[in-house]
């Protein structure tokens, strides 16, 4: 009989704004297994392992840890019963170092001053124990988004947690990083950690974890042995019907160029070539998917085509029109739709309704205003149909988007995107982060719209299987250069694809010349 | 969500009366160990502005001034630049509209021509004043707080300089302006209450802000700039554009403040320092959460607090500057959120918890029967 | 119910009602010195009540303030020149009140029925401590330093550097602003840059809460300071810092007290003091210098003498000293300053 | 000119040291709450508290180190109320500094009033004290450096070596680290145990210290006594001098000492006596601060746009 190390009993979480994340939820682990906690965006997962983390407290129910009872009201009573957290969003602090990061809290002194050194030893023993290749020297800002990654973890390793919850920790690592990952996880459980894993990937659920939780709407519906379940089980579970998680699609006709970039050099402050050469064709009607570990220029390429940012030489020109020089507003006016990789920062203002960030690039077209004044009726009647469309989720439209899970606030952007009648959409990781139920819809009208409104599509991931689903066109960027090309997307394996992401194959011009 | 909306209301009333009773509360305690009556001072604190119609007149001629610095402090919030060129600005568009109105009145115009003029160089001056932050922070990216602060400090002194060289009446022991033209001078109307016609410029004032900030397409734009600025940007709002717009708005709104007051209150301009009315407005716009509607609420507020200071300094033993520090109180009880906020939290939990007592293995076998249904739904549908 | 403290007003049973209106108390200055005549007349059995009504940036309550002590029955309003308006507006509004302004200049034509007039010849009084600026500095540069620039106070620097002038014509005049009348410590700043860079020698404050400043300054680095308005050196002398008081050769004094006071028994006594300037001097005593033992002690005989001769000669009317009042514009004051510049 | 000798030199630097010096305390107690991410607007009130507190102590007590002790306590008094309010009670911050900077400026004049009777000054009422000056030995002899540097008041030799400490204390400390966790991401503190309400309420406390040594410097350094509002806006200064280096400890001194600089040169310029409107002279300091400020702007910006054109390494 396996040892239960967790149980967390009737957990009623309430916020402050009386919404209710967590009710009634009873949820236990085992000593040294990993449990997947699945569910849809906003069911409350994170919700529930920060009440277990000591960053919310519940209205009600109680935690033991082996057999114990015990309170838990504050992170520091967590770290201390032995509990660790990878979150689900980076809690770094940029401009400090790794071993700082690593460090803080349970900082080595020396003669009552903080002893950096010490810090820097500590942080490479742990780096070398779990072969994570980190220079604890170096500012995390100046990291890749996986080795952010790997610091949340040895943070959380450093500090000998025996129960560790990951969050969502493999939405920014390549297939190779999450292997190592998953070789590490392996060996903590072997040690007798226990581990409760959150993901929406569910082919990683069902190759590591023994046992999953479900939860949906703030209710637990109960505890799974995987063994005898596939992932459309699991996804059934989580969401309440099936997810067709193959996408079906015609082969492409594509026709003309819509979007030209010719030889595109960005250099960034601190005078490093982010985009070195780069070339390529969008053409009407088709995908064009581009893979890439992370930090290897696709942001910097993204932020230049939508004018966000500036780039140092080489030409882009959309609908035959130069963008150099030229502000969003008039880039979006050439044809641009733009999907941006952080959805919080660029896709939407949380504060602001889920209307308001609707009409955000079009309020200033004749049809929404009359004058300088706001239509709002005939405005409020399209966002309510965007939201039946699209359907997301909200009391209504004037629900302040923060107030939406993750999923339902990517379905805003998107809505407010493939409405605005562009030609030309940049989809910059449109799915991170999103439960299946949602990202299926999302990849599924990006297809959509390249076959029946022939859009130019340019998709950015760095989730594999995503540009591997969607993508007609496959190019891979590594160091700001396109190292390869292939012309169906659907052809390649995602090992293939890894290798040159990682720089270990590359493909000359000529053998490229032809697919760009 | 309805009923935690409406717990936050109520919650919020009665907390702003409990702060007003407590700060009240503690200056008793201290007037007891200080005072002969203090009975008789908080007495004519708290209904002293009451008591007769010049000082509820004095209390809204007050408050005019706070809602112009008030209104322009929204504005500044709403794009999030913490531009504090409003108080600098209050006091130089008195002293250019001053400067302007002596030399008008030379020619005779008819106030229905006048005074237009004198409220657009008063808009006009704090445009233009406004214009060296927000361009100073929006190009060159030089902390505004810095560059307003110190403006403030360069607009008095320049102020005292125009004063003395520009237009000193020589004939006044104190230093002063020339008087100002009858012709430019707000009529004092409603009687006995003695209100300055400048009540019906803050008036319209404040429907035209909020007609800005909630009909306009303006409006929206500094609500999506202000929100977000990274986001306003990715979505093609034209950032620079509304961010100094927004403030050379609320630049010009404390211009004409400071012109109404100088026009509805003075006889001559007689500034010698700062009046402290930005920073008043400031606290305005805080206190009415940055909405502009609230904002003449707020300012009355304050303006009545303060008038309640003067009639306890002219009535009794107390010194003026002991309400300053009730004042104080005052504010910062009425601001706190987390005051009473145990309390308000509690009626919320216990409504969701109310709406929660359903039986939840009910609940949970209902969720999958119904995925049930779906499933099949989908299954027919399909076929 | 009204009702008043009685530290502020006294019996109201006494001979009239008086209140005296000022931008605030504590500034050492005119103010206080006012508070101390009303002091006296209270206890002549006058209702004397003082209130406190902001400084310009508050302009615009005045006038509600002086209503209301208005309506609580007092009939005589004092208040000093920064009020004019308010006080000629309301004394056409209310002819039965009676308003008395000091340290003042009008017309008299001007002046309606129910107001009187003070105006202090502070020009006097500064050209006497001019004198003995002059006589005093061994480098020949002195130093007058005020709070901020307005007509009254170019009125004592008028007669300061007239007095200056007139003793030993080679003696220079700097003359510089603080620009705020609470900043000791950048009046400070300021004369030991004037006593480093001009070697001035004998300084003189018209500045109010920053004069304080000034004695610091001069006693690190040896010079003599002069005062203003009431007698600076007992005033230290007597206080918790006496040692502060070493530096004070003498003060200006501009006796507002003094002049309300008789003022009042004026009017008591039923002289006619209204629709008139009733300027105060040398002669009437309400200006002038203190001639203390430290005085004494300090000052050389013959520099004594000659200021006795000069104070005997304006009282004659025989030197008429320069005022700021008489300039016709700004620039005759300043190439007044610019003529004694070092 | 005579005028400009070597000694003239030494006595100008000395000048704008001592001008610095409320300027540096000030800036250092804007660097903390800004380290720890806070926009202190409150310096100016905490600074004037101190200056009254410690007159009154040192004055009761007789003695000049208590009296000090006292001015930054009450600093650290102020500290706490300000920390109370925004961090416990959940008050804007900026409204919070401006509401206490007001009761401050009242709040002073109304205990003095209490205490002494007195309305705008103690320096008749109560017995003065001041911390010392201080002759550096063998310094004292260098040429233009020992006039310029020897011979200061104690606390402004303690403003220099609160630049180093400061330094120390962010950089080479636990708590700093912590407190500059704090001010960069509260969630990621929090999320490894730090309270982060608590290292609000140390950031506020230690400005509270500096804050309180700035006021004792205006009031038992500079001149000897209280004067109502007698900081005249140097906490707004140093806010300023902080802001344009962005809240490096030693960039922030070095604003606080170039705006002494100015005023000093303003100041010299006054003492020349003349005509020349005062008003103008005045604003120098002003002027000269958004002038470095626009022109550290335009080179940050030039250069930036230089290397993102390739033109440079
Ligand atoms: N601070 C908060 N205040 C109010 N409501 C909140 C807050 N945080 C979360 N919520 C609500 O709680 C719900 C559950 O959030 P939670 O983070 O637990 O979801 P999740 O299961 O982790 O979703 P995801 O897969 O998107 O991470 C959300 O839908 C949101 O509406
Ligand atoms: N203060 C809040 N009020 C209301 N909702 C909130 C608040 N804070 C967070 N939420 C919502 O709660 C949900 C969970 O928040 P969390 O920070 O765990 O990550 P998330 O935004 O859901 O992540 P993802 O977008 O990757 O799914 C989010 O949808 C967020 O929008
Ligand atoms: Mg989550
Ligand atoms: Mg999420």
């Amino acid at each position: 009989m396996a040892q239960e190390v967790l149980r967390m009993d009737n957990i009623t979480k309430i916020y402050d704004n009386g919404f209710v994340a967590n009710k009634n939820i009873t949820f236990w682990l085992n000593k040294g297994e990993i449990l997947a906690l699945v569910g849809e965006n906003g069911a409350g997962k994170t919700t529930l392992m920060k009440v277990l983390f000591g960053l919310e407290s519940p209205q009600s129910g109680s935690v033991y840890i082996n057999g114990e009872h015990v309170k838990i009201e504050n992170t520091l009573d967590a770290i201390d019963k032995g509990i660790g957290m990878v979150h689900q969003h980076f809690m770094l602090l940029p401009s400090l170092t790794v071993a700082e990061n690593v460090a803080l809290g349970i900082e080595p002194m020396k003669k009552g001053l903080f002893d950096f050194n010490k810090a820097v030893k500590m942080t490479q023993e742990v780096a070398d124990k779990y072969r994570f290749n980190i220079d604890p020297l170096s500012k995390v800002e100046d990291l890749s988004v996986g080795q952010m990654q790997k610091v949340e973890i040895m943070k959380v390793l450093i500090r000998g947690a025996k129960i560790i919850i990951m969050d969502e920790p493999t939405a920014v690592l390549t297939p190779q990083e999450t292997d190592e990952l998953f070789e590490q996880l392996l060996l903590l459980k072997e040690g007798g950690h226990s581990i409760i894993f959150i993901s929406h990937k569910l082919e990683e659920v069902k190759r590591i974890c023994s046992r999953v939780t479900v939860l949906r709407h703030g209710y637990c519906l109960g505890s799974y042995e995987l063994e005898n379940m596939n992932e459309s089980d699991i996804s059934r579970l989580m969401v309440g019907r099936d997810v067709v998680l193959k996408i079906d699609k015609e082969d492409p006709k594509p026709e003309e160029v819509v979007v030209k970039i010719k030889n595109l050099v960005k250099i960034n402050e601190t005078g490093k070539k982010v985009i070195d050469g780069i070339s390529f064709d969008i053409r009407k009607g088709e995908v064009v998917g581009i893979a890439g570990v992370e930090g290897n220029g696709q942001s910097e390429l993204s932020d230049v085509l939508c004018g966000m940012d500036t780039f140092s030489s080489g030409e882009v020109k959309i609908n035959n029109q130069d963008i150099a020089g030229k502000t969003v507003h008039e880039i979006r006016k050439m044809g641009l739709a733009y999907i941006p990789e952080d959805r919080m920062r660029h896709g939407c203002a949380p504060d602001l309704s889920i209307k308001d960030n609707i009409i955000s690039d079009r309020f200033f077209l004749p049809e929404y205003r009359k004058g300088l004044f706001i239509k709002h009726k005939y405005i409020d009647q399209l966002v309510d149909q965007y939201i039946k469309d699209f359907e997301i989720a909200c009391d209504d439209k004037n629900q302040p988007v923060r107030m939406l899970s993750g999923g339902n606030i990517q379905k805003v952007v998107v809505a407010r995107e493939f409405t605005s009648g562009s030609n030309f959409i940049l989809a910059n990781q449109p799915t991170r982060g999103i439960d299946v139920g949602a990202a299926e819809m999302i990849r599924k009208t990006i297809v959509k719209k390249s076959r029946t409104e022939g859009t130019a599509t340019l998709l950015i991931s760095a989730d594999l299987n995503e540009v591997l689903e969607c993508s007609d066109r496959l190019l891979v960027m590594r160091k700001g250069k396109v190292v390869a090309a292939f012309p169906k997307a659907n052809e390649v394996s995602e090992d293939e694809l890894g290798e040159y992401m990682l720089g270990i194959k590359t493909m000359t011009a000529k053998e490229m010349e032809n697919v760009l | 969500m309805n009923k935690t909306r409406r717990i936050e209301t109520t919650v919020e009333l009665v907390r702003i009366l409990v702060a007003i009773g407590i700060a009240y509360l503690i200056a008793l305690i201290i007037l007891y160990a200080i005072s002969d009556d203090p009975i008789f001072i908080i007495r004519q604190f708290v209904l002293g502005p009451l008591s007769s119609q010049r000082r509820i007149g004095s209390i809204i001629n007050l408050a005019i001034p706070f809602t112009f610095t008030g209104l322009c402090f929204c504005f500044m919030y709403a794009v999030n630049k913490f531009n504090l060129s409003g108080e600098g600005i209050f006091m130089f568009s008195g002293c250019i509209v001053t400067l302007t109105s002596i030399y008008l009145g030379k020619s005779g115009l008819p106030p229905v021509i006048m005074i237009p003029t004198l409220l657009i160089m008063g808009a006009l001056t704090g445009f233009v004043i406004s214009l060296i932050p927000a361009y100073l922070d929006a190009k060159l990216n030089a902390n505004i707080v810095v560059v307003s602060l110190m403006l403030n400090s360069i607009l008095v002194f320049l102020s005292i300089w125009i004063l003395k060289y520009g237009m000193r009446d020589p004939s006044i022991g104190s230093l002063g302006s020339l008087p100002i033209p009858e012709t430019a001078r707000f009529a004092s109307i409603f009687g006995k209450f003695k209100i300055q016609a400048g009540i019906f410029i803050a008036i319209i004032a404040v429907i035209v802000v909020a007609i800005i900030f909630y009909k306009m397409v303006f409006g929206y734009k500094m609500r999506v700039v202000g929100s977000n600025p990274s986001f306003a940007k990715a979505s093609g709002i034209n950032m620079l554009g509304t961010i100094i717009l927004a403030q050379l708005i609320g630049g010009s709104l404390a211009g004409i403040g400071g012109a109404c007051e100088i026009l509805g209150n003075y006889d001559r301009f007689k500034w010698s320092a700062s009046t402290q009315h930005g920073f008043d407005g400031l606290m305005v716009a805080v206190l009415a959460r940055r909405n502009p509607i609230l904002v003449p609420i707020t300012s009355l507020l304050l303006a009545y607090i303060r008038i309640g200071a003067d009639v306890v300094n002219s009535k009794g033993d107390i010194p003026i500057e002991f309400i300053t520090v009730i004042q104080g109180i005052v504010i910062l009880l009425v601001a706190a959120e987390e005051f009473m906020g145990g309390f308000k939290k509690r009626l919320i939990y216990k409504a969701a918890k109310d709406d929660l007592k359903s039986d939840k293995e009910i609940v949970v076998q209902e969720i999958l029967a119904d995925d049930e249904s779906k499933t099949e739904a989908r299954k027919e549908s399909m076929e | 119910g009204e009702k008043n403290q009685p530290s502020k007003t006294g019996g109201s049973s006494g001979k009239g009602r008086i209140a005296y209106i000022v931008g605030a108390l504590g500034d050492k200055s005119f103010s206080d010195s006012g508070e101390e005549g009303m002091k006296v007349l209270r206890k002549e059995g006058w209702d004397c009540k003082t209130v406190e009504a902001g400084d310009e940036t508050k302009a615009d309550k005045w006038e509600d303030t002086i209503l209301d002590t208005m309506d609580e029955g007092y009939e005589y309003i004092v208040a000093s020149s920064t009020f004019r308006d308010v006080l000629l507006k309301l004394a056409k509004e209310y002819p039965d009140h009676k308003f008395i302004l000091f340290d003042d200049l009008m017309e008299e034509s001007e002046i309606p029925e129910n107001v009187a007039i003070i105006f202090y010849a502070q020009n006097e009084g500064s050209y006497m401590v001019g004198q003995l600026a002059a006589g005093m500095s061994k480098s020949k540069v002195v130093a007058v330093n005020v709070g901020m620039d307005n007509p009254v106070i170019a009125d004592f620097v008028t007669g300061f550097v007239e007095g200056v002038k007139n003793y030993d014509p080679n003696c220079k005049v700097v003359k510089a602003t603080v620009g705020s009348w609470t900043d000791p410590a950048k009046m400070k700043e300021l004369c030991l840059t004037q006593a480093r860079d001009k070697k001035a020698d004998v300084f003189y404050q018209v500045a109010g809460g920053s004069g304080g400043g000034l004695f610091e300054a001069c006693k690190e680095t040896g010079t003599w300071a002069i005062g203003v308005d009431s007698d600076q050196y007992s005033y230290y002398k007597e206080s918790e810092n006496p040692e502060l008081a070493d530096v004070i050769l003498t003060s200006m004094l501009k006796n507002v007290g003094d002049s309300f006071v008789s003022l009042f028994h004026d009017i008591d006594a039923g002289k006619d003091v209204w629709k008139k300037v009733n300027r105060l001097g040398l002669a009437e005593n309400s200006v002038g210098y203190v001639e203390n033992d430290f005085f004494v002690k300090n000052v050389p005989e013959e520099i004594r003498t000659k200021m006795k001769e000069t104070q005997d000669k304006i009282i004659s009317g025989e030197i008429k000293v320069k005022s700021y009042y008489d300039f016709a514009n700004e620039s005759e004051y300043q190439s007044l300053l610019d003529s004694v510049t070092p | 000119m005579p005028m400009y000798t070597l000694d003239w030199f030494a006595n100008f630097g000395f000048s704008v040291l001592r001008l610095s010096t409320p300027l540096i305390f000030a800036a250092l107690a804007a660097v903390i709450s800004r380290k720890a991410g806070m926009l202190n607007m409150a310096l100016e009130g905490m600074m004037l508290a101190s200056a009254l507190a410690g007159v009154i102590i040192s004055g009761l007590t007789g003695s000049i180190w208590i009296g000090l002790i006292g001015a930054v306590i009450v600093g650290v008094l102020a500290g706490a109320i300000i920390g109370f309010s925004n961090l416990t009670g959940k008050t804007d911050l900026y409204l919070t500094c401006i509401a206490f900077n007001l009761a401050a400026t009242g709040g002073t004049v109304f205990v003095m009033y209490l205490l002494t009777g007195e309305k705008s000054t103690t320096s008749a009422a109560i017995k003065a004290f001041t911390v010392p000056s201080i002759t550096i030995p063998l310094i004292d002899k260098i040429p233009l450096i020992g006039k310029m540097v020897s011979g200061h008041n104690l606390l402004t030799y303690l403003a220099f070596l609160s630049v180093y400490i400061v330094w120390f204390f962010l950089y080479k400390t636990r708590l700093g680290l912590r407190l500059r966790a704090v001010g960069e991401n509260p969630k990621a503190a929090g999320s490894v145990g730090i309270n982060v309400t608590r290292i609000g309420y140390i950031s506020f406390l230690i400005s509270g210290i500096l804050c309180g040594l700035g006021g004792a410097f205006m009031s038992m350094g500079w001149v000897s006594f209280f004067m109502k509002n007698m900081t005249n806006g140097r906490g707004y200064i140093g806010l300023s001098a902080m802001n344009i280096a962005a809240g490096n400890p030693v960039g922030s001194a070095l604003a606080a000492i170039f705006f002494g600089f100015s005023d000093a040169f303003a100041t010299m310029i006054k003492g020349r006596g003349g005509n020349f409107p005062t008003e103008f002279i005045e604003m120098i300091p002003y002027i000269a601060t958004i002038a470095a400020l626009v022109v550290m702007n335009m080179i940050r910006m030039n250069q930036k746009r230089k290397i993102e054109k390739g033109l440079k390494q």
